[in-house]
């Protein structure tokens, strides 16, 4: 055990990957000899070389193209996109290409080797272009697994399973915790599950559900409500695709009632599909509507970031809301 | 660094502005069209045996377009594409390489898959996607793939195999072995960003794959002058710092011989070749296309002249490698094959039903498991609104 | 008035924006001499000039990139893309900046004089690369509109309302119905607004909600389901974004039960932002769940295509389910 | 046609591979270090006045980048990014156009805003973020904008302002305008698809737009040679058929020089120009990095002595255009009046609550209202959590 910052879990699970299986490579823009503009791949070049670890040319088409065609020849590429704002450009190679390569090829070729790293979300005066958390957006996208860790614990092993896991998985790292979530994590190599949620604190009045950075908000909300005496479920999604309904569904079935929050604007975002997924599910068992806080229709503003966010007095009042409906 | 660039540029103190035509691309030509070769033209490695091989390779080409058009318009086939009059890139491409090569192609390049040995049957079995198709069912006609005979599965978005074969390459030479890839796009899919990336991305990272533009002057309707403005697709590789190479593409022993020199080079250096083949689209983009709308006959007869397939059957004769009588057994025999593949292919059942769901993943998600559940409880109550499945679920 | 099909509807549609407004511009993949490849812009070149009906080359980023610049000019681009399929190498254009151009300049400039058509949709033996309906990526994108016509005289209005609307616009045309789809269709010049849902038959009894050609599936379903004796309402969302709600809502307060059906594959499809928002604004009415009717969560098939859609048997199977909940 | 390109391409029997040094790119200098212009090179349109005009453009730029720097260090200011170094780049450039010309820039060409006469309240408006920012307060700093002195706001997306200037350029020449685009860029920046996209267009639609690369040898901490491979960014122009030149861009006079010259040009033509400016990005990428990590001191040191402005001041000095009292009182005024700035901008107001959904959309659609009106609500109930905005609502 040790001391980590999500950064450095992020790190040594990137170590030990490379460490375990020579035919895993790093690569990204800035990511080479400089470690990356947040340092998470720090110190893989050194060790590993830098044919196993490099900058990329500024293109994330060719980014994921290239990392596409790196898994489908047997390699295990870990690609890095430098912030989650600039993975548009490569949006067609991940949900045109990375997607469907197993499907089209009725398995002849797959790219389940591919994980994409990216660091994603705001609460750092990022403004609408270093903000952003574009999770629902691929979410809609068969083929793809989508992974959010909410603390250095969860970070390392979920990313260990995720290079893993024998599908493309976008992992999308909550930057604004990469330095300020600290705790212990194994030294060890450990693995996560994807496709399970995790009950972080069980209670019996009402579920509240989020994912990555979101889930301080949420645990901060629910904090208060049990100053109010009321009992919340917490639950931390952790992979948005394939999402883990069955956890939800017991928990709802037994809370009657579900607040969901996300930092993605609230229209057509994933919590969207949970509450539809769950109010088909829980149709006899809900209490109240469920209740989804999220960020505002509209881009990540900059010097209104605070009133913008889905933060915890937000969370609180829906609960509260929820409870008293 | 730039710190070369900067250095190293010549000076002038009077703006000298360079444009397209500051390089100069010659075209390799081999061989003539009446058969013979060019004097002082360097050949390629080539013998009787391989040149045969080649020979009934373009002329199964030549046969099968010839005969999946016509099915297609007797409504038996529902898309059709052909190479005609460019069969010579992709099989010519194929036989320059080793059978352990990636081949990246775009659409237009069943020869080189040919050239490797994929059966009629297989064809046939992907174009009707029946459930003996290896990519079971789920592409449009001519979207073969082989991962036996190292032949990526064609996907339809343009461009995206070109970075990808970078990636491949790539890891190729990480591994070490006596390996390239060869990527096949057309001068349209060259104006895609995913062209820049790829090519780029070879060049910086050395990757050992040769990329093949065949410039057959048309993207569907769009002729190369709405295409680019610059000489080709060749003037592009000096950019890139790419060794480039332009070749007659109708002409097999160019292709040849420039592939065969491109994949020495890529091995030996670890870095990339572009090589441009010049050719003519001389059928129409697909089935669904009608060349009429935007071309003339006359632009086509010029091309009709320059027949790859007759030009190699010109050299064969000459070489005294091949005569007219095998040349008619050939071809009846490749029509009757083709013909009696089709009446097979197209009898055999589509997929099951399970095979909606296998290989989105590795494994099935739940939901997705539960989804099929439904629809199979569904297509029990709607019989004949499923007739393909209806009668084969348990 | 003149019977026209899908087709003649929007190149009649194009022909009177292009007359009335001699800034406006219509350009894509083989849109010029060709007509495009389903022949929407056919004869405009000719009618035009090359300057004002042109093809592009073969870039998706750069059509819209293109698009972007000439809207932020002040001319009227109206750009195709020759299929949604290949909608994807455009996305950071669209998302990244037509979608925010406004916003982050402060309006300062603003591409809304940008319209975006594309052919959307199935069931034409298309497989997975002809066939996708990607409105929902779209519809997580504050600051765009996203329109979808059923019929050519929906097509003709939708579209003239699009091309003069001060926002960026999709129009996403369903291509199964091109040649398929004929009707009455006014020469003149009229519009058909934006941002309203019509209801297309009102009913009593389960309100259902289509959009695009899901909405010829949803009138079968509900034939059917008359013969048991079911009143349906059935309505055309018609814009996806921003969506109207309060028709929805309105209907479903009264009718007490929804059935929505889209092509796209079932998580997060734009299916499920309308019953998370219904299931939240109607919650004390519904008498059973909401259901979404919907394509698999897959890629688009080729072969199994009739058994993966979401056809009428199916529509007309949830109804009943939710009529007997 | 690809036709012609078939026709005219020389002829050759043996392949002959062309690659990155098959074209020589010079590159143009008009000014030396120490002032002094080199013999027989070509002056651009400038006199006294109007270098001048430059020279305190240039001046304000450096005094400006130094100060917000110490402010960001001071924790005063959130972000910045220098054009240490780089200054000559943008000022020439807008000096070079006419002030109806439309500039696309990619975020380090604060100099050419400057040039066209942003006022500083401007500036710092819109780093302080406060309501009286022309972006309102959206945009984190150096994402100016301004439609009254043509420059296009600020994208932080690399490259995507790339085509657009190909389509802004292709309106200015469908509308007749005396008008050209010019489009700055980083040689990073080029290598996205975007790049590939914008020049292609534009040599084929002969939109007249200047693209401006500055070269200034990395992006962040990627230097140039592991961006590309090539002979730098001009070499690509010759595969666009765009007419290309290559200068040394701390050369205030050699800048100038092309931009004017590309500007006639492009407006005489309907044709795009690449100009690829050599320089050195002496300060850090932004205030978030430190190049310590990537490249040495004594690189940096090598490139201070090619410092543009100093250039520029030595060669007003050698015209008796400038003195040495004139300059210390203009950076003394200037360093007083960027202080006294940042004290005004950092004690306005941010932007009201309202502001959170204009500019979405035209208008504010119903959802959007109704999340504002819920917003507010919220916010009486929690005043002291929402300190800028709680106090305000009405
Ligand atoms: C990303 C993308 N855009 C558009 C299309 C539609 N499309 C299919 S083939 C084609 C033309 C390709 O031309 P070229 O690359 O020259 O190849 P050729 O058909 O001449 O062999 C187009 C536009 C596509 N498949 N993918
Ligand atoms: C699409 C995209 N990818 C990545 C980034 C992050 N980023 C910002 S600046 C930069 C380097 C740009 O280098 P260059 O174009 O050479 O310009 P310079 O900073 O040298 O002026 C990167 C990678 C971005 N803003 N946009
Ligand atoms: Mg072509
Ligand atoms: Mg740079």
């Amino acid at each position: 055990m040790a001391q980590m910052n999500l950064l450095h879990a992020i790190n040594n699970a990137l170590d030990i990957a490379m460490t375990e299986n020579e035919r895993a490579v790093c690569f990204g823009e800035d990511v080479g000899h400089f470690g990356g503009v947040f340092r998470a791949t720090s110190g893989l070049q050194e060790k590993f070389g830098k044919l196993r670890c490099f900058n990329t040319p500024l293109v994330e088409q060719g980014v994921i193209g290239f990392a596409n065609g790196l898994a489908a020849q047997g390699s295990v590429p870990i690609a890095e996109i430098q912030f989650a704002d600039y993975i548009f450009p490569a949006f067609d190679q991940i949900v045109n290409e990375s997607a469907k390569f197993r499907y089209r090829s009725g398995n002849e070729f797959d790219v389940g080797n591919l994980t994409i790293r990216t660091p994603y979300g705001g609460g750092i005066a990022g403004g609408l272009y270093h903000s952003q958390s574009p999770e629902a957006y691929f979410a809609h996208t068969p083929g793809l697994k989508v992974v959010v860790p909410r603390n250095p614990y969860q970070a390392k092993g979920l990313l260990l399973a995720s290079i893993r896991d024998k599908n493309p998985v976008i992992f999308f790292e909550p930057k604004r915790l990469y330095r300020a979530s600290v705790g212990e994590v194994p030294l060890e190599d450990y693995q996560l599950p994807l496709g399970k949620a995790e009950i972080v604190t069980p209670g019996s009045d009402i579920t509240l559900l989020a994912w990555g950075a979101q889930m301080e908000i949420i645990e901060k909300a629910a904090e208060m409500a049990a100053a109010d005496g009321i009992s919340c479920e917490i639950i931390d999604l952790r992979t948005i695709l394939p999402w883990d309904i069955e956890t939800v569904v017991n928990s709802v079935t037994k809370t009657g009632r579900l607040v969901v929050s996300q930092e993605a604007p609230l229209t057509a975002g994933f919590a969207s599909e949970i509450a539809a997924t769950i109010q088909k599910e829980c149709f006899l068992h809900l209490e109240s509507p469920i209740a989804r806080i999220c960020g505002m229709d509209t881009p990540y503003p900059l010097s209104l970031e605070k009133e913008y966010v889905a933060d915890h007095l937000k969370v609180y009042e829906a609960i509260k809301h929820s409870i008293n409906y | 660094m730039n710190t070369d660039v900067y250095k190293e540029s010549p000076v002038v103190h009077q703006p000298a502005f360079i444009d397209g035509h500051s390089v100069e691309i010659p075209i390799l030509k081999v061989l003539q069209q009446d058969g013979t070769v060019y004097e002082g033209a360097e050949l390629p490695e080539i013998d009787q045996e391989s040149a045969t091989k080649i020979y009934k390779t373009l002329a199964f080409h030549r046969v099968l377009d010839e005969r999946m058009v016509a099915s297609q318009r007797q409504g038996r086939l529902s898309f059709y594409m052909t190479a005609l009059g460019e069969e010579a890139a992709s099989v010519g491409g194929a036989a320059g390489l080793k059978p352990q090569d990636m081949i990246m192609a775009q659409y237009r390049e069943q020869g080189a898959l040919m050239y490797r040995g994929f059966s009629l049957e297989n064809f046939m079995n992907q174009m009707f996607s029946n459930e003996k198709d290896l990519g079971k069912g789920r592409q449009m006609p001519i979207h073969y793939g082989s991962r036996e005979l190292n032949y990526m599965t064609i996907s339809s978005p343009l461009a995206t195999q070109i970075p990808q074969a970078t990636g491949y390459a790539y890891g190729q030479k990480l591994q070490g072995l006596d390996a390239v890839t060869i990527c096949y796009f057309g001068e349209g899919a060259a104006s895609e960003g995913d062209f820049h990336a790829g090519l780029n991305m070879a060049a910086v990272h050395r990757a050992p794959v040769i990329f093949f533009c065949r410039n057959n002057g048309y993207a569907i309707s769009t002729p190369a002058d709405e295409q680019y403005a610059g000489n080709g697709i060749a003037s592009r590789g000096v950019g890139y710092g790419i060794k480039t190479i332009r070749i007659d593409g109708n002409d097999i022993l160019a292709v040849l011989k420039a592939t065969q020199d491109a994949r020495t080079y890529a091995l030996a250096e670890n870095k990339p070749v572009l090589i441009e083949a010049m050719s003519y689209r001389l059928g129409a983009h697909s089935t669904s296309d009608d060349p009429s709308g935007y071309r003339t006959r006359e632009e086509e007869a010029k091309w009709q002249a320059h027949d790859p397939i007759l030009r190699m059957k010109n050299w064969m004769l000459a070489n005294k490698w091949w005569d007219e009588a095998q040349e008619t057994t050939l071809f009846d025999k490749l029509r009757e094959e083709v013909l009696a593949a089709v009446k097979v292919a197209e009898k055999i059942d589509k997929p099951p039903v399970e095979d909606l769901i296998t290989d989105v993943y590795d494994e099935p998600p739940t939901l997705l498991k539960a989804q099929l559940a439904e629809l199979k409880v569904h297509i029990k109550k709607y019989p004949e609104a499923y007739p393909f499945t209806a009668g084969r679920i348990k």
